[in-house]
């Protein structure tokens, strides 16, 4: 059961001194002439006011777009090699969506299923995530059809709803009630849960229909068809909160080199292809339904969640509009 | 695993003496790869050399660094030395310990430092090397000369007697060309005809001559060793095989107003014509242009005359497919056009001829049978004005070269005038006389001092005409520019030699350079000469630039030398340093995509296209493919290829890529 | 007290011009700055705008490109498409912000051994003048956790 | 008449296998549409700013035939590119534009691709000359400054790349790993020079559509990048890409008396 509080609009900007001052870092969404992106912020006045998004997802925190694995040298006869470690920062996320939250327990399931990541692990020790729920909606938004809402907590350790006075915070986790120690003046507890002001968002089509269907449309001609205007680029992917593959890079030069670990895109062209030049998704649209299968069905499957959170950021990013929720109901009705 | 071996020249004291030797050894020791790095007095010496081939078997090398002087200097002597350890030659560098350091830089751990560097930089290109075998292109034996000029007889009857078949193609009906209309030659005076007549009689007899007049190139393909050339055989309309050459066509040809080329239009000739009297091969041909058959569908007068019939109103141009492994290009020159002097008349008054007419004036051969009579009325010109650089050096005429011939044959006709006209009075303005050939200025002085040819130091600022005399206006700059004006009765302008009209169109055929002026050009103006860029096309004559005749036949007789030498193996031997197109197994092929935009940077013509096919036939992709007979190795189109599926071997990207990645 | 900035130069030379003419100086025993390292190719149309790219990327504080005249281009104009290249190159560089004077361009023909000296040295004592290209260096290891 | 009107009748006679336009999308934006059936034009206009010629050299619309494009003028310039650069062929591909009348017209030919460019003059939108204005009269380091500034948000997603219509190579700089030109991650360096050499590659071959910019997810002006390296190009060879189907590339093409002012 969460602990629930009220924070008053003006508690932010101590709050945030508050958490500067235990020495973690806050990343918050902030404007970057239109764009809103999440960096490092010392002042509750530096986040961004009006925003559904921020384009990128917050997973960079934990699996950042590149991060070294490990570096060697070469030796007469021998190879030095140094394996890399995380430096992993006490980092707060703050004003993050719900869907958005949510995401890290889709990449948990990733780097925790049959190996424990040492990279990932270290940085979500350290992560703290302070959600915010939505006031506001767009186009691409559709959490409601797959599970989630404008005030979900999942994922969060502390989920701030805006109410008429300042905001609702339900503290999910010890993470979260940390931070709450950390000001714990500026927290009054909460009787209700006002959750008036969140945004309605009537579920589109129904997800686990969509996903019991999906295996018998494999070879459906649909996918093919929705692809057609996707250019293939890794815009979706990269955005996603949820999208985890990555590519393995060695950078060296004739004496020494490093590993790196680098985000990938199953949209890629690439991403699939063989030594031999064989591809076994040759066509965009094997590689689109790639996307939709995984987290539709391979993930429930093999991790009983999905691998979607409806946060919509792959549909803002795409340059041709290739709108997930959109193909999503167009399945459910094929 | 590559295990390479290095090995550090001192080159006695010329390294050593700067480098610590032994230190570079050292160190190289220790880079991932080298498995034997020593160094040594001389590389280079026998001793040096076993050094190597002694290490290559011993320590199993698969890679050669010796690091000494350039590799311009002795590549090929560790190359071969490789070579016979049994290790592919081209798995040998050179790192350049001499003249990029110990020569230029001052005694000390810097420089030692930096041969160090050298030397890993060369370690890891060499890991990527791999074995390369020269390329062998076949070569067939049969060469083509365009142009029947003395240049092109010269050059077709060399290398035919040389042992190989030729094809001479002219474009006119008979071979000759310009030397066939000069009247006497400078600087011996003897008659040209004379001594051009035997040599076209040889080339239409030799064995290994095939002649194809009134012939033209149609298009070239092909490289080095294995041109396909197609020509164009013009319609005679006249059987050759049955002609006799009797001559009695021309003679009752009714349409006789067609001004005479041979003689630059100082006579006329008929519709069915041989250009002149000594013309190889002796057959006329009908000048469909002016032919009354031709034009109105009647006459056949000569068709009637025939006493062979071989008269052919039908015959229609044929395309003749030739193959051929060398190529000899000796079309010529062409002079000035009339319109460029409308300051001087030309064109404009009968009496103001260019260097060529005045040659047919003067000929035994000519419309007057060599007397000297002006073409307007006749009569002898007791006054000649002669003048030279009419058009050459000249900027405003688009010349700024000097044409070369003119300052001698000038010399020659003002001498070929007063010998025929003792009394009469011949000027010549010039500009600076140019006569640095054998026994050339002793010509110009007897017609100064014996012949009292009246040299005026400048240029002829106009001509025109005043009661019968044309006025020559100039001036002396020797006597500070004082005007000069001369009552003539004749002008003789030495025009400008430029380049034949269609070179520029032949060059792109042949894919050979042009310089600004349309003349060919020649590999490298000093040490290729009569190269072009293109492998297996040579140059002779006047159509690389402004030539006389002994220079011509010279370099006529250079281009046969270089035919021959290319003739005298089977196959060509080329250094395999060139560029290869990636080639995958299916589905890829190649990462080549097929833009072809590498192929305009080719400055060979050497990138062609591949048609990539399924088993059904149904064509999959087209990519680049280079041709190695004309690839030769510059990399330009590796620089320009986006994807990197043309790459240049001995130079790979990988092996640059790695080269700068050591430093 | 730090040890004078000795700069790093990178020198992209064609092997019949640029590199007969610095052998020339080697044999006219013409002395000049040890900095440089020279790379030899066929022709300056072989090298690729990537392989400068690269040169910085792996720490030279100054480039030399170096190859034939126009007109003496062994390949008889590999140098004129690199001339185009590097138009177009240098611009964009400089658009981008990357630093053009750290890359000079010339042509030193085989006959030349004076030049190329003179080349080295003038633009050693630039780049060492400029100092070390310090942003580039950084970039390596920008953006990576 | 219509686009639709037109791309029914093209469809239904056998023409052309499929029509590329835009539809309306969602977000208020337009996106590139396909129809392949006379009963599947009914969304189809000509408005919208993609750049549809970067869809006629994929293997899945090759394979489909003869395809219709709704044509502005970026991309007849782009079709005209891929002709010049053999990717396609003049009978693959109808351009479809509308002329004066407000009527849709074939422009069945590459000559009359290039008449029908030659009525509109190309000109990089005022906002992208401002800021690259803007970028020209800063000094070396603060361009330096804003590019690594704006270049530090690159995911290398790709997305500039594949909107792009001249970046139909099967197989990238990018992908190319023997050797790696380009470091594969999206550091500071693997992002300067996956910039840096889109940028060259596009020089003389850029049609000046913006498509990269307008793709890219983070707001990078990166078109400014090819935009510039293109005009370099008009500038220095007085030739654009896209004029002709038989440009000569710019930069393996030469003349002896280009103009420099920096090689000593």
């Amino acid at each position: 059961m969460a602990d629930m509080y009220q924070l008053a609009s003006a508690s932010l900007d101590p709050l945030f001194a508050a958490i500067t001052a235990s020495g973690r870092r806050i990343l918050a969404p902030t404007d970057q002439d239109g764009r809103t992106e999440l960096n490092p912020v010392t002042r509750f006045g530096q986040v961004a006011k009006d925003y559904v998004q921020t384009t990128l997802s917050a997973k960079e925190a934990v699996f950042p777009k590149v991060e070294q694995l490990l570096s060697y040298t070469l030796l007469p006869g021998k190879v030095d090699l140094v394996d890399a470690e995380p430096a992993a920062v006490p980092t707060v996320v703050f004003g993050i969506r719900p869907c958005e939250a949510s995401g890290f327990q889709a990449l948990d399931a990733v780097f925790n299923w049959d190996y424990r990541d040492k990279f990932f692990n270290a940085r979500m020790e350290q992560l703290t995530v302070i959600g915010m729920g939505c006031t506001r909606r767009d186009d691409a938004c559709f959490c409601t059809s797959v599970g989630g809402g404008p005030g979900s907590t999942r994922g969060s350790d502390i989920l701030l709803t805006p109410t008429a006075s300042g905001y609702l915070a339900e503290v999910q986790s010890d993470k979260g009630r940390a931070i709450v120690a950390l000001a714990a003046k500026l927290f009054t507890p909460a009787a209700a849960a006002d959750k008036s002001m969140l945004v309605a968002l009537p579920a589109a089509f129904d997800q686990p229909a969509l996903s019991a269907k999906l295996p018998a449309m494999f070879d459906s001609p649909l996918w093919a068809e929705q692809s057609l205007r996707c250019v293939g680029c890794g815009a979706c992917a990269f955005v996603c909160p949820t999208c985890v593959c990555f590519d393995i890079q060695e950078e060296a030069d004739t004496r020494q080199g490093r590993r790196l670990r680098t985000w990938d895109s199953c949209g890629y062209h690439m991403f699939t292809l063989h030594a031999s030049g064989h591809n076994p998704r040759e066509t965009q649209g094997a590689r689109w339904r790639q996307r939709i299968y995984h987290k539709f069905s391979t993930y429930p499957e093999r991790y009983g969640q999905l691998g979607c959170v409806g946060c919509g950021k792959c549909t803002r990013a795409c340059p041709v509009d290739m709108n997930l929720q959109e193909h999503l109901v167009e399945a459910s009705q094929a | 695993m590559s295990r390479i071996g290095v090995f550090i020249c001192h080159c006695g004291e010329n390294i050593g003496g700067t480098v610590d030797c032994g230190k570079v050894a050292e160190v190289t020791r220790n880079v991932p790869g080298v498995v034997h790095s020593v160094d040594y007095k001389y590389m280079c010496s026998d001793p040096g050399q076993n050094m190597i081939k002694e290490a290559i078997r011993e320590h199993r090398l698969t890679g050669v660094v010796v690091a000494a002087c350039s590799p311009r200097m002795h590549e090929p002597t560790f190359r071969n030395a490789v070579a016979e350890a049994g290790l592919n030659p081209y798995l040998c560098e050179m790192a350049n310990l001499r003249e990029h350091c110990s020569w230029v830089h001052e005694k000390g751990d810097v420089t030692t430092e930096k041969a160090a560097d050298l030397v890993r930089v060369m370690v890891e290109k060499v890991k990527r090397n791999h074995p390369l075998q020269p390329i062998q292109v076949p070569v067939t034996k049969k060469a083509l000369v365009l142009g029947g000029g003395i240049a092109g007889i010269q050059a077709a009857l060399d290398i035919a007697n040389a042992g190989h078949q030729v094809v001479l193609v002219e474009k006119s009906p008979s071979i000759g060309g310009h030397m066939s209309q000069l009247s006497e030659t400078f600087p011996t005076l003897d008659c040209s005809q004379c001594i051009l007549t035997p040599r076209m009689v040889e080339a239409a007899r030799h064995p290994n001559i095939t002649l194809m007049t009134y012939s033209e190139l149609e298009s070239l393909s092909g490289f080095i060793g294995n041109f396909k050339a197609t020509i164009r055989r013009k319609a005679r309309q006249v059987d050759e095989k049955l002609c006799t050459g009797c001559g009695l066509c021309t003679t009752k040809c009714p349409n006789k107003k067609i001004p005479d080329e041979f003689n630059e239009g100082l006579s006329t000739r008929g519709a069915i014509y041989v250009p002149f009297p000594q013309a190889v091969p002796n057959k006329p041909v009908i000048d469909k242009l002016n032919c009354t058959f031709f034009k109105t569908g009647k006459c056949k007068v000569c068709e009637k005359m025939c006493p062979t019939k071989a008269i052919r109103f039908d015959q229609q141009d044929e395309l003749v497919t030739l193959d051929v492994g060398a190529i000899v290009l000796a079309t010529g020159f062409k002079l000035m056009a009339t319109d460029k002097f409308p300051e001087y008349g030309y064109g404009k008054y009968k009496d103001v001829l260019d260097g060529m007419q005045f040659e047919r004036l003067a000929s035994a051969s000519g419309p007057t049978a060599g007397a000297m009579k002006r073409p307007s009325d006749g009569r002898e010109p007791e006054t000649v004005v002669f003048v030279s650089c009419s058009g050459s050096r000249d900027r405003a005429k688009g010349v700024p070269y000097c044409s070369k011939v003119c300052c001698m044959y000038t010399a020659k006709h003002a001498m070929l005038y007063k010998h025929k006209m003792h009394h009469g009075k011949a000027y010549v303005f010039y500009m600076d006389i140019r006569s640095s050939g054998k026994d050339y200025d002793e010509f110009v002085r007897r017609a100064i001092e014996e012949d009292d040819v009246s040299y005026i130091r400048g240029r002829v600022s106009r001509i025109y005409e005043e009661d019968g005399k044309l006025v020559v206006m100039g001036a002396d700059t020797l006597q500070n520019g004082r005007p000069v004006e001369i009552r003539a009765d004749m002008v003789v302008l030495a025009t400008a030699v430029q380049a034949q009209d269609g070179s520029e169109q032949l060059a792109q055929k042949l894919h050979v350079s042009y310089d600004p002026y349309k003349f060919f050009a020649e590999a490298h103006p000093k040490l290729k000469p009569v190269e072009t860029n293109t492998a297996g096309i040579f140059l002779a004559g006047a159509c690389q630039a402004p030539r006389d005749i002994p220079e011509t036949v010279a370099q006529a007789s250079g281009a046969a030398a270089k035919v021959a030498a290319l003739f005298s193996k089977d196959e060509l031997t080329r250094e395999p340093q060139i560029a290869v197109v990636n080639r995958l197994p299916a589905p890829t092929f190649s990462y080549c995509v097929g833009c072809f935009l590498c192929q305009s940077a080719c400055p060979y013509q050497a990138i062609e296209q591949e048609e990539i096919k399924g088993r059904d036939g149904s064509l999959i992709k087209t990519i680049a493919k280079v041709n190695p007979g004309l690839c030769q190795g510059c990399g330009t189109c590796v620089a320009t290829c986006r994807t990197k599926a043309i790459d240049i071997q001995g130079f790979s990207n990988e092996q640059i890529f790695a080269e700068i990645m050591t430093l | 007290m730090t040890e004078p900035f000795e700069p790093k130069i990178t020198a992209f030379v064609c092997n019949w011009c640029t590199y007969a003419g610095a052998d020339l100086t080697g044999t006219s025993r013409i002395k000049y700055q040890s900095n440089v390292r020279v790379l030899r190719l066929p022709c300056t149309g072989r090298i690729d705008f990537m392989l400068l790219a690269k040169a910085f990327a792996r720490g030279a504080d100054g480039i030399i490109i170096s190859g034939c005249h126009p007109n003496d281009c062994h390949y008889t104009s590999g140098n004129y498409h690199a001339r185009r290249r590097w138009m177009i190159y240098r611009n964009l560089m400089d658009f981008m912000g990357i630093d053009t004077a750290r890359i000079t361009f010339s042509w030193v023909s085989a006959a030349e051994g004076a030049k190329w000296a003179e080349l080295v040295n003038e633009v050693t004592t630039g780049i060492r003048a400029m100092g070390p290209y310090t942003e580039y260096k950084q970039l390596a290891n920008a953006g990576v956790e | 008449m219509e686009l639709r009107e037109k791309a029914k009748q093209l469809l239904e006679s056998g023409e052309v296998k499929a029509v590329i336009g835009y539809e309306p999308g969602t977000q208020g934006a337009r996106r590139p549409a396909f129809a392949s059936s006379a009963a599947r034009t009914g969304r189809l206009g000509f408005e919208g700013e993609q750049n549809l010629a970067s869809y006629v050299t994929r293997k899945e619309v090759k394979r489909l035939g003869r395809v219709a494009v709704a044509a502005r003028p970026p991309v007849l310039r782009a079709l005209l590119q891929l002709m010049a650069e053999r990717q396609i062929k003049e009978q693959e591909v109808l351009p479809l534009v509308l002329d004066a009348d407000g009527q849709v017209q074939e422009l069945a030919t590459a000559q009359a691709m290039e008449e029908h460019l030659a009525l509109s003059p190309q000109q990089i939108p005022a906002r992208d000359r401002e800021l690259m204005d803007r970028l020209g009269g800063m000094t070396r380091q603060e361009r330096w400054d804003f590019w690594q500034g704006e270049l530090s948000r690159c995911i290398k997603c790709y997305a500039c790349r594949n909107s792009c219509p001249m970046c139909y190579c099967e197989h990238c700089t990018m992908d190319c790993n023997r050797p790696q030109w380009v470091p594969v991650p999206s550091h500071a360096l693997g992002n300067l020079e996956y910039h840096m050499v889109r940028a060259m590659h596009l020089a003389g071959r850029c049609v000046e559509c913006g498509d990269c910019g307008r793709a890219c997810p983070v707001g990078i002006p990166i078109h400014l990048l090819t935009f510039n390296a293109e005009e370099s190009v008009h500038a220095q060879f007085g030739q654009r890409a896209g004029a002709s189907s038989k440009l000569d590339y710019a930069l393996s093409t030469f003349r002896p008396d280009d103009k420099e002012t920096f090689i000593r």
